[in-house]
């Protein structure tokens, strides 16, 4: 019963983290995108100007953190003529479900023990985390696509059949490069792929996922990062053609929502590359006991503090990981929709090929990371 | 778990539904989700049966089940598409030109 | 599987089933559609069917499903207005079906069905075990089904190509010819 | 015995065949499009070419030691059992001198086609069939089993069909094509039968085989019964293939193919196959005596009749053509009286003069602008020298005068048919020489001389042929006076030089009686002689008589002018009734009546059926599943019905 409840318990903290790191990502949007573009950005809100007393005038925090969420969940919800009411509510949600649920599997540290309990850092420990993570990825389709379709306007569905089209290409590619993973894993079971994360080679070098699935790496956050529809790969939205895309005819909390998705599975993304190529909430030489550095050096550390350490460099990492895809978000031109499609179909489809023909070679002759 | 018949009596009534579907429906494509409905009626059959007899071939046949629904979709689609090109309706009441 | 679970989700499936055939709208019937092979996917799982059921969401709900949808889109279809199709086959048909489906539950329903069950080995619909069947027993009939998948999207891209400019013409005197008749 | 030579080197009998055939396919796939120079170039140039090749192949023949011949073997052919047959060649002596006759003279009439053609615009189909022909004829004469034999004899009849036709917009020529074909194919039923009863014999004593050496070393099997059977049903195709009593009909009306195709058929092809059939298979007449009389009697009724008919006939190819069916019953007379050599002299000495005159008369023809009716020439040997003088070289050697090659094979023929024993043969046979002296004779005085009869228009239009016409003819005509001199009568130089060289091979037969070859020439040349003073008489000192005796003896002239009414004959016992039961009784009453009845009542009810049935086909995919569920609901109910009990 304990278990279910702490289950229960770390669920609910994966998803506020997931949505928090999203408001975080909303937020870097607003200030970072500044930063690189060498503008202000945010900074109008203050809350009784303490901010400009405390000399940080500018952070714009309250507009992007406090302000924005209370002027969008108060606008009118607005729903167009000759709608499809139903639908044109459920999208977002459905939407933003798959991307929420998928969190639970993400394994953020390796078991603590409280009061004599042990618990497993992972909400729920499913053995075919990988294959649950496929399919609510896939299902997260169906709230662009209906949203599109559900409004009534040609901008939104034209928006919604873009989306679609993207989403389920770059799925592929995905699942590629994921079935790359699990074979060099031999698991399915994200908890233990990032265990076998642990430990060094040459008696230096952590053992992450990076360095024996580099080309698995880049397809996933390609492929990642055009499944979250961000820029490069915002065509769905592409304001300057579609003016929002799906989106258009959404206001108030349902666009807040798609917003959030957006957000959100980016957040997600990053947890995910960090699980499966940055060795999770492994920190380097860090074992039960404590630090065994390459010098040979052992600093002993209690089974709290490694378990914590564990969470926190897993939080760390994943931000790291959203800040370099904000980078490239500010980076990058947008794609054209046929650039699109060939990336993803000529390009990064091969290449997943490619890398689970090299992998499975590997493991036959060499065996999997295990 | 659920008995054994409760799941095939379920199977049964999904895939009774989904004849019901193909008979009284004129839309094509919905006849051809009603023949998906089918389909999967009988795959939970395969999967009960097979886990009731402690066999992975039931769930075996659903992998191929699926796989030829989905080149059966395919291809279906398809033909609906270039159908509906040709004859510019999707109603398997107008779609007769195969008769006698 | 708890039996609460099961018994909501046999209401649930048993619900979108009927809403598949019962709504006008074709992307209504679609989502109930996709509502009843994700309970049905919950149900494999249920039966320890995992990789299978995973499966079912991946390749029903994500792929094949979306292929309806665009094709919902493409012919833009609304919803059937007014009595659709024929009455009497209706008629017929419901109690046709009505006859199989009592038939069907004879077959279920008796106790012959029952059969004694002490919980699966380990590693019962683990991808393991699927693998060991699929490359050993069923490898020819796995290797067939990856070819009749090529050929499908063979086919399927020949079928719905878009005709050039001269076949379409022949095409729409064909229809003419034919509307004129 | 005849023994064999087997080596590389007799690949090259080979190349006798494949110069036709390559013609064949040249002028059949390129000859239209290339044109006529190049179809006359190819069409007679293969000929030449093979008749290097014969001659080379003779010319090694000579050179073995009598009796032996070249064989090849190109491949295996048949192989059913203990049953074998190879497509494989032949050159002996017989065979030698035949391809020598076929591709020599075939070329020369080639080469005369080239002029004879030259205003035709299907040249290309001509030649394609004219290199056929010879191809077909050379199967036949170099194969070295029947059955190859018979391909050969079906190809030379295909071929003469497709020649008789050449012209085949007109509906009468192309009915004449169909006579040959259909008269060709009764001769050939027989020669089929005659196959299968040598085997037959054959098989019973374990030999399974239909090569000639191999048949004539296991000769013994055969008992004279069947040899009888065997001959006289071979013979029978020898009548089709060699225009003889009874199917001899179908020569005649052959004469309306183009004049070269005549010549072809009566001088070097085809109409020789018969008789080369029975001297190659002499080893088995000879177990058959019967059977040779009956081919010798033929033989000479053959002569008589025909020569009678072409008394009276006025159609300068007609009289030719009876002519050769005359000449060809002298051959079969020698053959069936044992004297093979001197049939295959005569052979010789016959295509030799028999092309010739076809040649000229092709070329008078050719002349008066496709003029066949003697009554309206006349006077021509001041317009047509060349051709005035080597058809009456011609003449003279049907004529058998002395000197001329026709009178030293036909005085071995009747000499030899009077060493046979057959007197009454014999008598035919000089009576038949006096009465070919007679009508010959006839022709060259109503063509070539007395008064002129030719239509105004077309005296102008007169003219001697192009070389290519009259190379042949000269050439002819040297042949028709030497290729007698070969064959001389026993004794005289180097006597019958001919029948020596030949005798290893058909030397079977030994003479009955012996008798004074000197004496019957004598006979035979006064015969002829009379004959041709006869015809000197009648057409250019009285030129009236021929009308009165006509007149006079009325019905007598009829019944020749009408040829003995034979097609008449054929139409009444053999034509009509098979109309009758095939218009009356197959037609009108099985196949109309019951087989049309039937079908269609078959046809009318399924109809009527599918009228109602086809309500059931809606095309709506929707009701077909409807009345499948009802299947469904059928056989669930039977499944839960087994499981209930």
């Amino acid at each position: 019963m304990i278990e279910l409840i702490a289950g229960a318990v770390e669920a609910v903290l994966m998803i506020l983290v997931g949505l928090h790191l999203a408001i975080f990502l909303l937020y870097f949007e607003r200030k970072g995108s500044a930063l690189i573009q060498d503008r202000v950005g945010a900074n109008r809100a203050s809350f009784t100007g303490l901010g400009r007393r405390l000399g940080m005038p500018n952070l714009g925090i309250i507009n992007t953190l406090i302000a924005d969420p209370i002027k969008l969940f108060t606008k009118e919800d607005f729903v167009p003529e000759g709608a499809d009411h139903f639908l044109h509510a459920l999208a977002p949600f459905i939407a933003l479900f798959p991307v929420l649920i998928t969190f639970v599997v993400i394994p953020f540290g390796d078991t603590i023990t409280l009061g004599g309990r042990t618990f497993g850092l992972q909400a729920t420990n499913l053995n075919a985390g990988a294959l649950y993570l496929l399919a609510t990825i896939g299902i997260g389709v169906y709230g662009v696509a209906l949203g599109g379709w559900a409004s009534n306007n040609r901008w939104a569905l034209l928006g919604g059949i873009r989306a679609t089209a993207q989403m389920i290409s770059y799925e592929i590619a995905m699942g590629l490069a994921i079935i790359a993973i699990i074979m060099t894993y031999g698991s399915l079971d994200l908890q233990e792929m990032v265990r076998m994360q642990g430990g060094v080679w040459f008696g230096w070098l952590p053992r992450w996922g990076i360095f024996v699935q580099p080309l698995a790496f880049i397809l996933l956050l390609t492929a990642g990062i055009a499944e979250s529809k961000r820029v490069p790969f915002d065509l769905p939205e592409g304001e300057a053609e579609l003016i929002l895309g799906y989106m258009i005819e959404y206001s108030g909390g349902k666009q807040a929502a798609f917003m959030l998705t957006d957000l959100a599975e980016q957040a997600l993304i990053a947890m995910l590359l960090v699980t499966f190529f940055f060795g999770g909430w492994q920190v380097p030489w860090l074992y039960r006991d404590g630090f065994h550095l390459p010098g040979g050096a052992v600093i002993a550390l209690g089974a709290l503090v490694v378990s914590i350490a564990g969470i926190v460099a897993f939080l760390i990492k994943v931000v790291i990981v959203c800040l370099f895809m904000g980078l490239i978000r500010w980076t990058l031109p947008r794609f054209r929709y046929d650039q699109l499609m060939k990336l993803g179909w000529k390009i990064l489809v091969p290449l997943g090929l490619a890398n689970i023909l090299i992998t499975a070679f590997i493991v036959v002759v060499a065996g999997g990371a295990h | 778990m659920p008995p054994l018949t409760y799941l095939m009596a379920l199977s049964a009534a999904i895939f009774a539904i989904g004849v019901l579907g193909f008979l009284t429906r004129r839309n094509i494509l919905v006849m051809f989700m009603s023949v998906e409905l089918m389909l999967n009626a009988v795959n939970l059959a395969f999967i009960s049966l097979g886990s009731r007899l402690g066999t992975m071939d039931g769930q075996v046949i659903v992998f191929f089940v699926m796989t030829v629904a989905a080149a059966e979709a395919a291809v279906g689609l398809a033909i609906i598409i270039s159908v509906f090109r040709g004859r510019e309706t999707v109603h398997a009441d107008d779609l007769t030109m195969l008769r006698w | 599987m708890p039996m609460a679970l099961f018994w909501f989700l046999a209401a649930v499936s048993l619900i979108s089933a009927l809403g598949v055939v019962l709504q006008r709208n074709p992307v209504h019937c679609l989502l109930a559609l996709i509502v009843t092979l994700l309970t049905i996917a919950v149900l494999f799982i249920g039966e320890d069917a995992i990789v299978v059921g995973f499966l079912q969401a991946i390749v029903y709900g994500g792929a094949i499903m979306v292929l309806f949808l665009f094709v919902i889109w493409l012919l833009n279809l609304g919803a059937e207005v007014g009595p659709t199709g024929h009455l009497a086959l209706k008629f017929f048909g419901t109690i046709a079906v009505a006859a199989m489906a009592a038939e069907l539950m004879g077959f279920v329903l008796p106790p012959h069905l029952q059969v004694k069950f002490a919980g699966h080995a380990a590693g019962y619909g683990s991808i393991d075990s699927l693998a060991q069947k699929l490359f050993s027993e069923y490898l020819v009939a796995f290797e067939v089904t990856s070819l009749l998948l090529l050929i499908a999207v063979v086919g399927a891209v020949a079928l719905a190509r878009r005709a050039s400019a001269s076949e379409l013409a022949e095409r729409a005197a064909a229809i003419a010819a034919q509307r004129a008749r | 015995m005849v023994t064999t030579v087997a080596n590389l080197e007799s690949s090259a009998l080979a190349l006798i065949l494949l110069f036709p055939a390559l013609g064949v396919l040249f002028n059949l796939f390129f000859g239209a499009r290339l044109g006529r120079r190049a179809v006359n170039i190819v069409g007679p140039g293969v000929m030449f070419l093979a008749f290097a090749a014969a001659t080379w192949a003779f010319v090694r023949v000579l050179a073995l030691p009598r009796g032996d011949a070249l064989t090849f073997t190109l491949w295996p052919w048949i192989e059913a059992g203990r049953f074998h047959v190879d497509f494989a060649l032949r050159v002996d002596a017989l065979s030698g001198v035949m391809i020598m006759i076929v591709t020599g003279i075939g070329a020369f009439i080639h080469l005369y086609s080239v002029g004879y053609m030259a205003h035709d615009d299907d040249f290309a189909r001509f030649f394609t069939y004219m290199n056929l022909f010879a191809l077909s004829m050379l199967i036949l004469v170099l194969a070295n089993n029947l059955l190859m034999m018979f391909v050969g004899w079906e190809g030379v009849g295909l071929c003469s069909y497709l020649l008789i036709g050449f012209w085949y917009t007109n509906p009468q020529y192309a009915y004449n094509g169909r006579k040959a074909f259909i008269f060709n194919r009764i001769g050939d039923a027989g020669f089929i039968l005659g196959m299968l009863t040598i085997v037959a014999a054959l098989a019973r004593g374990g030999v399974w085989t239909l090569d000639f050496t191999t048949i004539e070393a296991h000769a013994g099997l055969i008992t004279t019964g069947a040899a009888t059977a065997a001959c006289l049903l071979l013979f029978l195709g020898a009548t089709g293939k060699s225009a003889q009593i009874p199917l001899y009909v179908w020569l005649p009306d052959a004469m309306v193919g183009p004049t070269p195709v005549s010549a072809l058929i009566h001088a070097a092809t085809m109409v020789t196959a018969g008789v080369y059939m029975v001297a190659r298979l002499n080893f088995l007449f000879v177990l058959a005596p019967d059977a040779m009389a009956v081919v010798a009697t033929v033989g000479a009724l053959t002569a008589f009749f025909a020569g009678t008919i072409a008394i009276v006939q006025p159609d300068i190819k007609k009289v030719l053509a009876y002519s050769t069916i005359s000449q060809l019953g002298y051959m079969f007379l020698g053959v069936g009286s044992g004297a093979f050599a001197a049939g295959i002299f005569h052979v010789m000495t016959h295509a030799f003069f028999k092309g010739l005159l076809f040649l000229c008369a092709g070329s008078v023809i050719h002349a008066l602008g496709g003029e066949q009716d003697m009554t309206k020439m006349g006077a021509l040997r001041k317009h047509l020298p060349i051709t005035f003088w080597t058809m009456l070289i011609a003449t003279l050697a049907i004529a058998a005068v002395p000197g001329f090659s026709g009178y030293f094979s036909k005085d071995l023929i009747l000499e030899g048919a009077y060493e046979s024993g057959h007197v009454w043969l014999w008598a035919l046979g000089v009576l038949t020489a006096g009465i070919t002296g007679f009508y010959m004779f006839r022709l060259i005085f109503m063509t070539f001389f007395g008064e002129s009869r030719v239509a105004p228009d077309r005296l102008h239009h007169l003219h001697e042929p192009p070389p290519s016409m009259t190379i042949p003819l000269v050439v002819l005509a040297i042949a028709s006076i030497a290729g007698g001199w070969v064959g001389l009568t026993k004794g005289l130089l180097w006597g019958d030089a001919f029948a020596r060289f030949l005798a290893p091979v058909v030397g079977n037969f030994k003479p009955a009686v012996e008798a004074s070859a000197l004496g019957l020439s004598a006979v035979a040349t006064t015969a002829g002689m009379l004959g041709i003073l006869l015809a000197y008489i009648c057409y250019i000192r009285m030129p009236e008589l021929p009308a009165i005796i006509a007149r006079r003896a009325k019905s007598l002239y009829e019944l020749l002018m009408e040829k003995y009414y034979i097609d008449e004959f054929y139409n009444l016992i053999v034509t009509r009734p098979l109309f009758f039961v095939a218009t009356v009784i197959l037609n009108r009453g099985i196949d109309r009546f019951a087989i049309d009845g039937a079908v269609n009542g078959a046809g009318v009810t399924v109809q009527a059926g599918a009228q109602l049935a086809r309500r059931s086909e809606t095309g709506n995919v929707q009701h077909y599943a409807f009345v499948y569920v009802l299947g469904v609901i059928g056989v669930v109910a039977y499944f839960l019905y087994l499981v209930k009990h």
